[in-house]
């Protein structure tokens, strides 16, 4: 019981290891390129929050920076992603990843 | 607030987090993914503000709720006709991914729960840390900063080339 | 530079020019430019009878001597040796002046001669081209001061008789004298060059002065069989290029040149350079050199007489003599008659080319036949051959009152003296051998005549089978002006006749001594008096073998030196130190011509009982002559005996002779058939035993390389085969992996990444 | 300077490749002008040669300046080897007196060879162009004087060679081909490794670096004392030295490694002849000279009279072999083996005599030899055959054509006023004066008779008797089934032709005059021929040792 209502550090971090797998399950199996991207979205806010709770515990400030980049670059990321997918969606008229196969060849 | 209601507040985030995150991925429906989304980045900031990072919070519900999510509802809709009934996804690797899904979860949470010899350091984060932020930001983390600067500009000349409507490109293809 | 060498020079190099003129020009030179070859050979004569007329007649010095050199080839400063050059040079003593003389003037007489004998050949002007370089290189050896140069000219006369003999090279016969005769020189040479060899690998130099001048210092570092050697190799030139005894065979098929070739060459210069060369040499030669020389000379001048009483070619009776004389003059050199012998060869050279050109004549008269048999009664239709002819064989059988009676007489008197102070027994067999060719030779010459000159014409008795000889010359000369038949046989014209007198007239003994019986008394053995040996004696008869010291030698040499000062004057570019010494030596040596003081015993025990061989040597010689010409009358003129019926009682003897003693026939089945099967069977063995090897080593490389390329193929290229096999199925099994789907990729990332975890945490925990 | 006369045939050659292959003329033209500026640099460098210099080893010091001309040295190559230390290669030309003759003589044979490729219609723009490339080999073969360099250069000339006879040859030229390139190939694989022991064996004065350079290995004093190849290892360098010998052997070539001159001189075209026996065959002599006998000179000492044997063997060896051909071509390939032969005697005299003969004899060689095939080359065109026995009488057809013959012929035997004879006379000077030698020399004076005895059988049964009938000629020659230009067809124009005339007088020119006064090139390689034998003398060596 002590576990639960002492709230740590192991318990942010199960939630981002949670998000984290989920985000992973997505990227694995979504064929949408768009929910890959969300999958990738979430695997960001989990470092995220693995991030900051570090930084919390530590008393340092780094992880807070570093936090604050991860969402600069997330941003970034999700506006290239999602302009590749268009591409994608473009060429050819689907976002089924997985009948993009031209790697293969 | 006293500890049991901070404990409560707690949970309740972490719940929505991690169930809207659930649903995120396991819905069929792209739409209801991305609204589910918005959930889960809106528990992640509650969570950053119990870990007294309320500026990051807020940039958080900034950055991805008005701008990431709503970048990818226009990707939704760019590529799905929204008309169309089956906007579901569908899946593959289901059962490898899951298994992963354990193992890693699994594996991720063995680590953290034996592991025991985090060592929180006496001095924790309290309070606002706005000031600081932006302190450390002009002088340790200048660098990074101006790097991500350049990263977002890249980003944005990047995204727009290759989203930009292109005919004679189209019609090569 | 001495006036006389400068002359020299131009004597030597002008029938070098006549030859470059006539061999390039001579089809756009008016009369093929004949004019010029006579013109500058009579040039060429005039310039040598001053020379003779300076060195002989005005200075009368018997150790007169002019010598200049030049650097060749300078090969630096070589190791073990030092400085070292190799010198050309020209050296004039009173032995070269007679030679040019006599040389240039035969030769001058040769052009004069041919310009009538060769007439309308088409290779007329050619003619002259060869006779100009054959020229230029006799002179070349009179002319040389060191074997390096009398070398070099000693082969190019060797390449002139080549091309002379082979003028009429159409004619298979020619062609195969020609090379015949070059290749019995260059077996000569071989030896020739070799004992050159020896003495330059004792001194490092090639000059006569200074080879004699280390010799007699006694610095020839190699045993005394070498020096031997070095003299018996030398004279292997002489052998070759004189037509001794076992190199003869050429001389006779030279025959097949045209006839004044014969005269200038083969009887008269070129022939005789051999025993000019041994006259040169003549003092380094040990008295076993000359031992063999003179036993040589003796056999020689014996068996050459033998062939000629049988031959039936008119020439060929002729070249016989000519060996035969030749090896009379080899005799004497051998005996130590050196005087006699040059003396010889002088007086031979003269009437030799007489009777040659005298031969020729006939031949041309009597439209190239050259065989006696068909020939006789010429006496009446060519007054002045028959005239010329008779005097010169008179003094070729050495009558008394003609110049071979002096000479050979001197070189008979020689081996008489030689053979007593010998000490007799073997050495009698030389005097004897050359007496009785004197009788020989008085016997053919006497046939010949007789065959030629008397009796009734023969024209008709010649059977039409053996007509093909003269038909050959006929079409190789293009004289086919008149036709065989011999109704036009007449006189030939002024300037074929003119040699024949001019030869004529030197064959009478005036010219060369006052008194008819004794050679001695005239200019010429007085002024080529024997030089002294620089080799001692010390190999001789033991009993003589105090022979004088390189010491005394030297004493001598350099006290004799003085009163040569005089001349020593003229040798402007000689070197000094060894040089002064050697002509010292010359000086030296023919200081007292005359009374012959030789410091060396044997030399003067020969000299001695030479002098005292004098009268008998004359009253055997008359005799012997004598014998032989009555034999000669007997059976030719009065038929007492029948000279057919004679051959046939005696015919393995005569078939023996007319043969020539199977020499060629021996040569042929020995040397010539021994080095055709020793080079085929060579060839054989290269093509299949060497290369055999080779391409065996080609085979036996295939044949592993075949067997490794089996195991190449089924083991090793099948290893790698397999390995291809299994990467192709394992490549196959995990393409299937290559989905080209991203998320396939992640999926396996992540088993990785998982796979890693839970090995870092095995080992972290154990 | 002597960048510029190895490497410009090769520029000749690009040039050549940037012309349409149907512009023949141009192509000859352009290969003939690149070959003539060969040969005024070769003049120029011959004007500029101060003969007085010895060469061989480096002047006092160490530095080859001073002792070799006209040097180029750059480095060239320079790897790391690790724990082995490091390979230094420089490119590294100069010339002393031996191998300036040899400059002068290739040169000289380049522009003939040209000539007398004149006629050649087959794939005219690769012909010129391999011919330019073994034109720059053999140069550079001659110019170099580091080891590494040499090599490559004498590798590079294999492989045009092997093109030139294995395409423009005779009806087995494949075979003969192929017997040249793996025959000289062998040879060379062995140098190879001797080269590399060397160079871990000799230390540059100069720099204290392992070097290729040939100068500094021709000095003992450069070697280190324990190396594979030093002065304590005596039996690796009796080894070495062996290897070496029969790699050059194989090109000079001696017995018993000669069998694929014949095969290859018969199939090649006649300039290749003219290149091969003229120059390349020199190579192997000159080799032995440059590299085998003055980095190995206690083995030479101790092998002269091995060597004066096998040059005994093949001079009267091949003068038999010589005597015993129907094709003329054969007989003139086994009188250069035979010719060569004087040269290894002339060498084994190790004297400066001999070895001033061997160097001269060299030079002679290449020109009349040269003579000889371009003479073969004349008569095989108009008659379409070389055997002996079908001719007969040529003089009276061809008379200039009889007058070369017989002038190269009579320069092939040796006979004094051309220049053969004064190198085969320096050979045997040198031979009989030489102790070991002197039976030897004895023994191959015979030589002079043999090749006499096959030069004027040849000449008889050829040029002299009988002119046999057109008719006769027409049934002779047709006899074996091929059709053959008749000579009857050939009545007029049967002599030798201007470009013929052009190629043949300049050599019998250069016969003549270096026959009657040698000094021209006596003069330019005495001083390094005298140097050649102190390095090589036995007393040097006990000095050192």
């Amino acid at each position: 019981m002590e576990l639960l209502t002492n709230i740590g550090l192991n318990h942010y971090l199960t939630i981002s290891a949670l998000l984290f797998g989920f985000g992973l399950f997505a990227v694995m199996t979504r064929k949408n390129a768009i929910v890959i991207l969300m999958g990738v979205e979430l695997i960001l806010n989990a470092a995220n929050i693995n991030f900051l709770a570090f930084s919390k515990f530590n008393g340092g400030m780094e992880g807070v920076m570093f936090s604050l980049f991860v969402i600069v670059l997330a941003a970034a990321e999700a506006a290239v992603g999602l302009a590749i997918v268009i591409n994608i969606y473009k060429i050819f008229r689907s976002v089924d990843v997985s009948a993009i196969d031209t790697m293969k060849e | 607030m006293n500890n049991a209601t901070f404990v409560t507040i707690f949970y309740i985030f972490a719940a929505i987090t991690v169930f809207s995150a659930a649903f995120v991925v396991f819905s069929k429906n792209v739409i209801y993914s991305a609204f589910a989304l918005l959930f889960t980045f809106f528990g992640a900031a509650a969570l950053y503000v119990f870990l007294s990072a309320d500026f990051i919070a807020v940039t958080q519900i900034v950055v991805y709720v008005g701008g990431i999510l709503v970048l990818l509802l226009f990707g939704v809709m760019f590529t799905n006709s929204i008309m169309q009934a089956d906007l579901k996804t569908d899946v593959l690797h289901v059962v490898p991914g899951t298994l992963l899904l354990v193992v890693t979860v699994g594996g991720l949470l063995f680590t953290f729960y034996t592991t025991g010899t985090w060592k929180p350091s006496e001095v924790q984060l309290q309070g606002s840390v706005v000031e600081r932020i932006g302190i450390e930001t002009m002088s340790r983390f200048v660098l990074p900063f101006e790097m991500a600067s350049i990263l977002l500009l890249a980003a944005l000349i990047g995204a727009a080339f290759l989203a930009r409507y292109d005919n004679v490109h189209n019609n090569e293809h | 530079m001495h006036s006389l060498i400068q002359l020299s020079i131009a004597v030597l190099l002008l029938p070098l020019l006549s030859f470059v003129i006539l061999i390039f020009f001579n089809k756009r030179l008016p009369r093929r430019g004949d004019f010029l070859g006579v013109g500058i050979l009579g040039t060429t004569f005039a310039i040598s009878l001053y020379i003779f007329w300076s060195v002989v007649v005005q200075a009368y010095d018997p150790a007169f001597r002019v010598a200049w050199d030049f650097t060749w080839i300078d090969l630096g400063n070589v190791p073990g040796v030092g400085p070292l050059v190799i010198k050309m040079g020209i050296v004039i003593d009173n032995l070269t002046a007679i030679m040019l003389a006599m040389v240039t003037l035969i030769s001058f007489l040769v052009h004069l001669y041919s310009t009538g004998y060769m007439a309308g050949d088409p290779r007329y002007g050619r003619f002259f081209a060869y006779l100009g370089i054959f020229t230029f290189s006799m002179l070349g050896i009179v002319l040389a001061d060191n074997l390096f140069a009398i070398y070099i000219f000693w082969e190019l006369v060797g390449l002139s008789s080549y091309l002379l003999i082979g003028f009429y090279f159409e004619k298979d016969s020619a062609a195969d004298a020609q090379k015949k005769a070059f290749l019995a020189n260059r077996v000569g040479d071989i030896g020739m060059w070799l004992g050159i060899l020896i003495l330059y690998s004792q001194f490092h130099t090639f000059s006569y002065q200074e080879i004699f001048a280390n010799l007699a210092a006694g610095k020839f570092g190699m045993s005394e069989a070498w020096l031997t050697a070095a003299g018996i190799l030398l004279f292997m030139g002489c052998v070759g290029k004189s037509a001794q005894f076992p190199l003869h065979v050429w001389l006779p098929d030279a025959m097949e040149g045209p006839t004044p070739v014969s005269a200038l060459i083969h009887a008269a210069t070129m022939v005789a350079a051999g025993v000019y060369f041994v006259a040169r040499i003549f003092v380094l030669l040990t008295a076993d050199a000359l031992h063999v020389i003179a036993f040589i000379g003796a056999f020689t001048a014996f068996m050459a007489a033998t062939i000629a009483i049988t031959q039936h070619d008119i020439k060929r009776v002729l070249a016989y003599s000519t060996v035969s004389q030749l090896g009379y003059m080899v005799l004497g050199l051998g005996v130590g008659a050196y005087s006699a012998a040059l003396f010889h060869l002088v007086t031979h050279a003269f009437f030799k080319a007489c009777l040659f050109l005298g031969s020729g004549a006939i031949i041309h008269a009597m439209h190239h036949e050259q065989d006696m048999r068909w020939m006789g009664g010429l006496r009446k239709h060519m007054p002045w051959t028959f005239a010329t002819f008779t005097l010169a064989t008179l003094a070729l059988a050495g009558l008394p009152l003609t110049s071979g009676f002096l000479s050979k007489d001197a070189i008979l008197a020689g081996a008489i003296g030689f053979a007593t102070a010998e000490g007799g027994g073997v050495y009698w067999l030389i005097p004897f051998l050359g007496f009785f060719s004197a009788m020989m030779t008085a016997f053919y010459m006497g046939r010949q005549i007789w065959l030629v000159f008397f009796g009734e014409s023969r024209t008709h008795l010649k059977p039409a089978d053996d007509h093909h000889h003269g038909h050959d010359a006929h079409a190789a000369h293009g004289h086919d002006l008149h036709h065989e038949e011999s109704h036009g046989v007449h006189e030939v014209a002024w300037n074929m006749r003119a040699p024949l007198v001019v030869l004529a007239a030197l064959s009478v003994f005036a010219v060369y001594s006052p008194d008819p019986l004794d050679g001695a008394k005239g200019w010429f053995m007085s002024m080529v008096p024997t030089p002294a040996t620089v080799v001692g004696s010390s190999s001789g008869d033991s009993n003589h073998s105090t022979a004088a010291s390189p010491a005394h030698h030297t004493g001598i040499l350099l006290a004799e030196a003085v009163p040569a000062g005089a001349h020593g004057a003229e040798t402007d570019a000689q070197p000094e130190g060894v040089a002064s010494e050697g002509h010292g030596a010359e000086a030296g040596v023919h200081g007292e011509a005359g009374a012959h003081e030789f410091s060396d015993p044997r030399q003067a025990a020969i000299a001695h009982a030479a002098h005292e061989a004098h009268n008998p040597a004359i009253m055997i010689s008359s005799v012997m002559v004598v014998l032989g010409i009555s034999l000669a009358l007997v059976v030719y003129v009065f038929r007492i005996i029948d000279p057919d019926r004679t051959a046939a009682g005696i015919r393995p003897l005569y078939l023996f002779s007319f043969n020539k003693w199977y020499w060629d026939e021996i040569y042929q089945a020995t040397f010539i058939k021994g080095s055709v099967v020793l080079s085929k069977v060579l060839s054989w063995i290269d093509t299949n035993i060497v290369d055999g090897a080779v391409n065996g080593v080609a085979v036996v490389t295939k044949k592993v390389a075949f067997t490794s390329g089996g195991f190449d193929r089924y083991v090793v290229d099948g290893a790698v085969n397999f390995t291809a096999f299994f990467v192709n199925t394992t490549g196959a099994l995990l393409k299937k992996l290559q989905t080209g789907k991203v998320q396939t990729y992640v999926v396996m990332l992540m088993l990785a990444v998982i796979g890693y975890f839970i090995y870092y945490f095995t080992q972290l925990i154990s | 300077m002597l960048s510029l006369i190895v490497f410009l045939p090769i520029l000749a050659g690009l040039v050549i490749l940037a012309v349409p292959s149907s512009q023949k003329q141009i192509i000859r033209i352009v290969s003939l002008l690149a070959a003539i500026a060969q040969g005024v640099l070769a003049v120029l460098i011959w004007q500029g040669y101060d003969a007085s210099l010895p060469g061989i080893t480096a002047a006092a010091g160490g530095a080859p300046e001073g002792s070799f001309q006209f040097i180029e040295r750059v480095p060239w190559i320079n790897l790391d080897l690790g724990g082995m230390g490091s390979l230094n290669i420089e490119y590294f030309l100069g010339v002393d007196g031996i191998s300036i003759t040899m400059v002068i003589l290739t040169a000289l044979i380049s522009i003939i060879g040209i000539l007398s490729s004149w006629p050649i219609q087959k794939q005219v723009k690769g012909y010129f162009i391999l011919y330019n490339l073994l034109a720059t080999a053999m140069m550079g073969c001659f110019v170099a004087l580091d080891f590494f360099l040499f090599y490559v250069f004498w590798e590079l000339m294999l492989l045009p060679m092997y093109f030139l006879i294995g395409i423009w040859g005779g009806p087995n030229r494949e075979y003969a081909a192929i017997k040249f390139f793996l025959y000289t190939l062998f040879g060379s694989v062995f140098m190879l490794l001797v080269m590399i022991g060397l160079y871990f064996s000799v230390i540059d004065p100069l720099t204290g670096n392992h070097t290729f350079s040939l100068v500094a290995m021709a000095s003992q004093e450069n070697y280190i004392k324990d190396a594979i190849l030093g002065p304590d290892n005596v039996m690796w360098r009796y080894a070495a030295f062996i290897v070496l010998f029969i790699g050059f052997a194989i090109k000079v070539p001696m017995f018993p490694f000669h069998t694929w001159l014949p095969d290859a001189h018969v199939e090649a075209p006649t300039p290749i002849s003219v290149i091969l026996a003229g120059v390349l065959l020199k190579l192997g002599t000159y080799g032995m000279m440059r590299i085998n006998f003055p980095l190995f000179p206690e083995v030479f000492q101790a092998s002269l009279y091995v060597i004066a044997v096998l040059g005994a063997i093949n001079i009267i060896y091949g003068a038999f072999c010589a005597l015993a051909q129907q094709d003329l071509k054969k007989m003139v390939a086994y009188s250069s083996i035979s010719h060569m032969g004087y040269v290894l005697l002339g060498l084994a005299a190790a004297n400066s005599e001999g070895m001033v003969g061997a160097l001269y004899q060299m030079f002679n060689h290449g020109t009349i030899t040269a003579m000889l095939f371009l003479l073969v080359g004349v008569i095989y065109d108009r008659a379409h055959t070389r055997q002996i026995d079908r001719f007969g009488g040529l003089a009276s057809y061809m008379p200039v054509y009889a007058a070369v013959v017989t002038i190269a012929w009579f320069a092939s035997l040796g006979l004094p006023g051309l220049s053969g004879f004064i190198s085969e006379a320096f050979v045997f000077v040198g031979a009989f004066s030489s102790v070991t030698t002197r039976n030897v020399a004895i023994v191959s004076v015979l030589g002079i008779v043999f090749g006499a005895a096959y030069l004027l059988w040849s000449l008889q049964r050829m040029f002299l008797g009988k002119r046999k009938d057109d008719a006769a000629y027409d049934l002779e020659v047709g006899a074996d089934g091929h059709e053959h230009i008749h000579f009857h067809d050939w009545k007029g124009k049967l002599d030798l032709d201007a470009r013929e005339l052009v190629m043949l007088v300049p050599l019998a020119v250069i016969v003549i005059f270096l026959g009657i006064y040698p000094m021209p090139v006596l003069g330019m390689l005495t001083s390094s021929i005298n140097k050649l034998v102190e390095v090589l003398s036995p007393v040097v060596m006990t000095a050192l040792n």
